[in-house]
């Protein structure tokens, strides 16, 4: 049996009413990579941040290489060598590269900063990781995936015996994903443990060797990875089973009338003549690598951004759109991959987030009819089964999974034809992918509606889309039909100019 | 699955919070009830009131800016401002006291503009854009005015009705001395209440100050919005400046700033949030009138001047601190046992 | 309305620093001398009509002025700037309100060791050192004090209050004084209290203090009878002025209230409805006794209505004037009196029509 | 891969702001000399440079503050409060100008501890804590000097060498008339220059204002140093205060309050940025040599204190409007072909 380094037992924590941890339990040994599953909101970031010192624990044990141990800070935390990694992104935009990665434990000269053997060392480090970033860069020039790589970096830099990874891979590229399992191999293989929490299952088998799995804040068990399949991972999470049925065919006819319409479109950075069309009922999928420009493109034809040149054209009529109240009255509605950021006031209602999109329509006589947007928004939570106490309830005291629904409730409201879905399921459980999933079929083949899929998950692309457009730097590299579409063609099309 | 006491908590909270900020001036006078001299009196309830018109009305425009997550620093000099111009036509041009009011108002509700250009459109962050107007405003009433005092009608004098009209009735009137200015404020304050609770008005100002690109991408025109909303702040300014020339009668170029800070207060005091997204009238009403019976109650006691300034301050951080704790505490009681 | 100061149109450098003050300055080739004047304020009735005065001077004499003064009359290191400035462009004499004696020494010093004559205006300049202030044309403000006390005091109702005043129900009268820096300020506070302590102590000896404030308290020596009650406003803002206006007229025992400067008249008539509650028939402070101090609109329309009982006012055309006159002459080698007072009157409903005070009742 | 030209934008670029000030400041400076009465003179030079020593120990203290993304309104009245609270020592009770010095530094620390705690450890938004204290500081100021003026040594008295010290040299000296101060300040500039550049605490200034959870997550005692930024900022204050007292002499109760807002214009007309995380003291020093200029420029055009007040707005906005076009147009040019 390997020595155990880390022992979390009963392991309690009470928010505003919600008992997020309720004995939880987690056991991580010598030089193992340890994977962490769960359902959105069933506390694994939870039980880690309490592992780090950013919450206090209410209640249980946290033996570390032996000992009781009692952490109260990030420092202590470092100082007992656990290192995070955090799911959101953690660095200091204005900072460079080796003063992120540095923060805290900055080289000195006397008491003066020692810049230049700063920069010295972090270039040594990230060469050592095999990435290429200037040390001396300030962070927020960097693409969100450089950013990442950056955090891991930083992570790595402190020689952590235990580190805890919260989601490093769901902003990553395939190859960058390879790179940092290199890390987690060679870090493993000197000993160390590494947590690793992820919802891509299909990645777990390659790194991990055990895995635990939380539901509702409760241990659920753990495993060997050997020993368990995908289907029982699931089960364990969601307390049932999930079947999932790839899409083999098109279900929208040939001659269905073209809704949208997209000629040269060009914008920003990395849109470079985007050209393609929309079918009255098609799910039209996007593929492409992280910072391929799909959601700027997606930016510009819904007005967030402005566009520099080519044609919209809806239902076969020229538009102009120039803001995304323009494309709302086209019909248009786009679902932002970033919830919190651009898709839902948080610190607001469910209700007030459910009819941000036309308050018009819910206006009488200059005042806002609260009774009718009582009504539809009970309408849409009984509708697309959002889990929610009251329709007064604030949208940030919601789970991720639901948060994304109410983001969806508001388009429907209004009653848009063509919605984007940008990144629907990113960082939301299997179960509320499934919903989603299950609502978007309806949505096109009951209601009508056209939706454009982006989606940086290949499987799901492959699932639910009736037609392919692959983008690369930028450009439309390739269009392809479900019912010829493979994950190698895919891949071809989006690495084609690299 | 989880949150089902969470909107039992989280609704009335808000709710907890008015109601903190009321026992607070309930207590206050309470106590200069009974330490005050002379506290308990219709003359000082008139110069509670009275001392609170031009407050209040900054206060409640300002209400509406600060829930969107800005601020306006350049209140107290567009009061003035706006009221040096008003007097210049009145004293100056010789234009009616009727005509020289409009003007008043356009000139503060253009300094609203203003703001709201730099603000929404040119996307100046609003401490700095308010600051910014704040100098201009004040440099340019004095230049218009030639740094004149203005005077505006006295009891007395032919224009009387005007402060008859906006600040306290005729004593030889049927109904003798009414402080009006306080009817007006309540009008001000429920007009305002409708706009902000009732109207895609007062519901954009809130989403704006929640999370403006997200309002932005759910086809809010923002910019329009925020502008507009800064316009009504300046618009109530100008209100305000009215109202202060009623009651002060004289106002003298250059001065005004440092109002504005005392109308944030009151906001403030009042339990609207700085980082925008939740506030209330109701609150600022309470916080206005709070350093108004603030004010007078330690008159009363005999304290001068420097003691209000002294234990407002301590009230203004008093209140945050005390939502703070509110908030920390119902967090806490939520744990079961 | 006065004009506005017109601005130099081409620097006036022509004395040089090492020129004596008394060395006469011929105006040559259509330069006229500078003369620079820093006030203490802009925005009180008051001086707009000493500009008045020192623009028709500028005309008479074929002298260039420049005005300027803080914002506010608390704004002692503006004032300064302004005073550093003004030095800076080399006049050729210094008209100076100062707003603090003690804060301009340096300053002083430096004209004088530029050769550039000073002339003090609206009030002096006391401890300043030794020949840095050729003359200064003010009004007497201690004697100006005085005569508001005197005149006060013949009122029979305060006289009569007075007298029966006793500690167990004291009188008060107050002052209602902005923070004294400036020598005028102070000097007419100080010349009112020592007049009215004066005259009580002869109705009521040892009975009168002095309270309010430290700087001029004197505690009676028996029990107090008559209290001389000083309030200074925390701040030279209306707002705040009125509110301590206020304080002073809820205070029981309240007899009679003096004044000293436009802001703090303006500020009693703020909190009087403008003057009306001091109405003599049915107001609510009917029997109060009010003194003001300089004129304007709202003040002179309360005087003219019987609401204040008087007040005083000085000659601020004359001021100016007078400062400008002064300088010229110091330009010119003449000799000149150190102090020139200009004089300071009462006036209530009965005199402010006649020819001798109209004139200087501006508005 | 795609945005190596990127950073190679963002760094000079912020170099290029302060370039842009400078030679705003430079353009001033010229047009002033031919449009101006005698400004081009060492007296003139001297009026400048005398005019910046309080507003720059502000604005040097105050930068920092902002570079956390923080606040501070209590600058001006903490100024006020510590002289005056040094000045009542020395009045009142005798003390020497040496000890009532270190009083006066001691109490703007104090003010500045309160400060940093409230902010801190405490979490009120800084503006309204900040306000809080201005409040306070200017009523305690009052209370403590029983609302009388205080007085520092003047030229010819006993303590003169206060002056000459941190002010100007004695006339009659070797070296003449020197404005001493002016040595001072660049003296602080520099060793802040070092702590903001050189050091942790700067490091972390700049961490905190960038991201102040992640600084948090890294370990850094995010309270504690955020706690000494702002009392480093009332140290700063503090100095300003001792330099306002040699320079100005006499300290009035009740005021201060506004000159915080004359040291944050410098702040931003330097290019700091009110969000936080941008920021440079060579920039701020800049801003306020910009607002000097301005002041003693229009002063030698015979324009009064109005038009500066006016002006000095119209820089502040230009400045941020400016800088907003320069990223602007900078990220214009960046995009490839
Ligand atoms: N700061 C907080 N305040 C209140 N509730 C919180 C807070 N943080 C987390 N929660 C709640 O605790 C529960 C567990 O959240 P946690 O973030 O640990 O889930 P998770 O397993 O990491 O989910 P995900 O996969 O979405 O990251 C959720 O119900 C969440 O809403
Ligand atoms: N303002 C900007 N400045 C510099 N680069 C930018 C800017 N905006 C976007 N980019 C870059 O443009 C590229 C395209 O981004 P976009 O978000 O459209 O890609 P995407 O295909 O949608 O990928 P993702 O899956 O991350 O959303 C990214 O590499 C991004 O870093
Ligand atoms: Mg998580
Ligand atoms: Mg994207």
């Amino acid at each position: 049996m390997a020595e155990i380094l880390l022992q979390m037992e009963n392991i309690q924590k009470y928010f505003t009413g919600v008992h997020a941890l309720d004995d939880a339990f987690l056991s991580v040994n010598y030089g193992e990579v340890h994977a962490l599953v769960g359902e959105n909101g069933a506390g694994k970031s939870t039980l880690m941040k309490i592992l780090n010192g950013i919450y206090k624990k209410d209640g249980g044990r946290i033996i570390y290489k032996g000992k009781e141990v009692e952490i109260d800070t990030p420092q202590q935390a470092q100082s007992l060598g656990i290192g995070m990694i955090h799911q959101e992104l953690n660095l200091m935009p204005h900072l460079t590269v080796a003063e992120n990665i540095f923060i805290g434990k900055e080289p000195l000269k006397g008491v003066f900063l020692d810049k230049k053997r700063a920069n010295i060392e972090a270039g040594e480090l990230l060469r050592s990781l095999n990435i290429e970033i200037d040390p001396a860069a300030p962070v927020n020039t960097l693409s969100v995936a450089k950013q990442q790589m950056v955090e891991i970096a930083k992570a790595l830099s402190y020689n952590s015996e235990l580190l805890v990874m919260d989601e490093p891979s769901a902003a990553l590229t395939e190859n960058e994903i390879q790179e940092l399992f290199k890390f987690i191999r060679n870090l493993k293989n000197k000993g160390n443990g590494i947590i690793y929490i992820s919802h891509r299952l299909d990645e777990l088998p390659e790194i991990a060797d055990r895995v635990t799995v939380m539901r509702d804040g409760q241990y659920i068990g753990s495993a060997c990875m050997k020993d368990i399949t995908k289907q029982q991972i699931i089960s364990m999470m969601v307390g049932r089973t999930i079947y999932e049925e790839p899409k083999t065919k098109s279900s929208v006819p040939v001659d269905a009338p073209v809704v949208l319409d997209v000629r040269e479109l060009t914008a920003g950075y990395n849109v470079k003549k985007v050209s393609f069309t929309l079918r009255k009922g098609e799910i039209l999928g996007f593929a492409g690598l992280m910072g391929a420009g799909r959601t700027e493109t997606m930016r510009a034809l819904f007005g967030a951004d402005p566009v520099e040149s080519g044609d919209i054209f809806v239902n076969g009529q020229k538009v102009r759109i120039k803001s995304p109240s323009d494309a709302i009255k086209h019909g248009i509605g786009y679902l932002s991959e970033d919830r919190k950021g651009f898709g839902l006031a948080v610190g607001l209602s469910v209700r007030d987030n459910c009819v941000m999109t036309n308050l018009e329509e819910y206006t009488k006589n200059l005042l806002v009819d609260d009774k009718r947007i009582q009504e539809v928004t009970e309408e849409y939570i009984d509708k697309i089964a959002i889990k929610t106490p009251s329709t007064m309830q604030l949208v940030k005291n919601l789970s991720g999974g639901n948060q994304q629904k109410i983001v969806v409730a508001k388009w429907l409201i209004r009653n848009c034809d063509i919605l984007i879905f940008d990144e629907p399921t990113r960082g939301i459980d299997v179960g509320a992918k499934s919903e989603i999933y299950k609502l978007m079929t309806k949505l096109t083949e009951e209601e009508n509606k056209s939706i454009i899929m982006i989606s940086s998950d290949m499987p799901e692309l492959l699932r639910m889309s009736d037609r392919i457009m692959v983008m690369c730097e930028g450009r439309i590299t390739g269009e392809l039909d479900i019912s010829e579409v493979s994950q190698e063609q895919i891949m071809a099309l989006a690495t084609m100019n690299m | 699955m989880e949150n089902t006491t969470l909107n039992k908590a989280k609704k009335p909270s808000f709710g907890l919070h008015k109601l903190l900020a009321l026992s607070v001036l309930v207590i206050l006078y309470v106590f200069f009830s009974i330490f005050g001299n002379n506290f308990l009196s219709w003359d000082t309830l008139i110069n509670i009131l009275n001392a609170s018109y031009y407050i209040g009305f900054m206060a409640i425009g300002v209400t509406f800016v600060i829930i969107t997550g800005g601020i306006d620093l350049s209140l107290g000099t567009t009061l003035m401002t706006s009221a040096l111009i008003g007097g210049a036509a009145y004293n100056m041009l010789g234009w009616s006291i009727a005509a020289s009011l409009v003007l008043t108002i356009l000139t503060a509700t253009a300094f609203g503009i203003l703001n709201g250009v730099m603000v929404a459109y040119l996307k100046l962050p609003p401490f700095i854009a308010t600051l910014g107007s704040q100098m201009v405003g004040m440099g340019f009433g004095a230049i218009v005015t030639k740094v004149m005092t203005m005077r505006y009608p006295t009891v007395g004098t032919e224009d009387a009705w005007f402060k008859y009209v906006f600040y306290m009735t005729d004593p030889n009137s049927p109904i003798g001395r009414f402080p009006v200015g306080a009817l007006w404020l309540l009008a001000a304050f429920l007009v305002a209440s409708v706009l902000l609770n009732q109207t895609r008005f007062g519901r954009y100002t809130y989403a704006i100050g929640s999370n403006r690109e997200a309002a932005r991408l759910s086809g809010i025109k923002t910019r329009r919005w925020l502008a507009l909303i800064y316009t009504l702040c300046g618009f109530f300014s100008g209100l305000a400046g009215i109202f202060f020339a009623a009651a002060y009668t004289t106002i003298i170029p250059g001065t005004g700033n440092g109002l504005e800070l005392l109308a944030i207060a009151g906001v403030v005091i009042g339990g609207t949030s700085m980082s925008g997204g939740v506030g209330s009238l109701t609150g600022t009403m309470i916080g206005v009138f709070v350093m108004s019976v603030l004010k007078q109650g330690l008159m009363s006691m005999g304290l001068q001047g420097h003691w209000q300034t002294f234990f407002t301050g301590i009230v203004v951080i008093g209140a945050v601190l005390l939502d703070n704790y509110r908030i920390a505490a119902a967090n806490r009681v939520k744990k079961p046992t | 309305t006065p004009k506005a100061p017109e601005e130099p149109k081409e620097p006036v450098a022509t004395q040089t620093p090492a020129q004596q003050p008394e060395q006469t300055e011929q105006p040559s080739g259509g330069e006229k001398p500078y003369i620079a004047m820093i006030s203490k304020g802009f925005q009180h009735q008051f001086w707009q009509a000493v500009l008045m005065g020192a623009e028709q001077a500028e005309t008479d004499f074929g002298v260039e002025i420049t005005f300027d003064g803080p914002p506010s009359e608390s704004d002692v290191a503006i004032q300064l700037d302004q005073l550093n400035a003004a030095l800076a462009k080399n006049p050729a004499a210094l008209c100076l309100a100062a707003l603090d004696t003690e804060s301009v020494t340096t300053q002083l010093l430096d004209a004088k060791s530029k050769g550039i004559p000073v002339i003090g205006f609206d009030s002096g300049v006391p401890n300043a050192p030794e020949g840095t202030i050729v003359s200064t044309a003010s009004t007497d403000n201690e004697a100006a004090g005085a005569l508001a006390a005197e005149k006060m005091f013949e009122v029979p109702e305060i006289k009569a209050a007075i007298e029966a005043a006793t500690p167990e129900a004291p009188v008060i009268i107050g002052v209602l004084s902005q923070d004294a820096t400036s020598a005028s300020v102070t000097g007419r506070t100080i010349g009112f209290l020592n007049k009215m302590a004066e005259l009580c102590e002869g109705v009521k000896a040892g009975a009168v203090a002095i309270t309010g404030h430290d700087k001029y308290a004197k505690s009676s020596t028996g029990k107090m009878a008559v209290e001389l009650n000083i309030l200074v406003p925390p701040t030279t803002n209306i707002t705040d002025a009125q509110t301590t206006a206020q304080g002073l007229l809820a205070k029981n025992g309240l007899v009679g209230v003096f004044c000293s400067n436009e802001l703090t008249v303006t500020a009693i008539l703020a909190a009087t409805s403008d003057g009306q509650d001091l109405n003599k028939t049915d107001g609510k402070y009917k029997d109060l006794v009010v003194i003001g101090f300089d004129a304007g609109a709202t003040q002179k329309n309360a005087v003219r209505n019987g609401w204040f009982y008087g007040s005083i006012t000085q000659d601020p055309v004359r001021i100016g004037y007078l400062a400008v006159e002064l300088a010229v002459k110091a330009l010119n080698g003449e000799t000149v009196d150190e102090i020139v007072d200009t004089g300071a009157q009462f006036y209530n409903a009965a005199n402010m029509d006649d020819a001798s005070i109209a004139p200087l009742l501006y508005d």
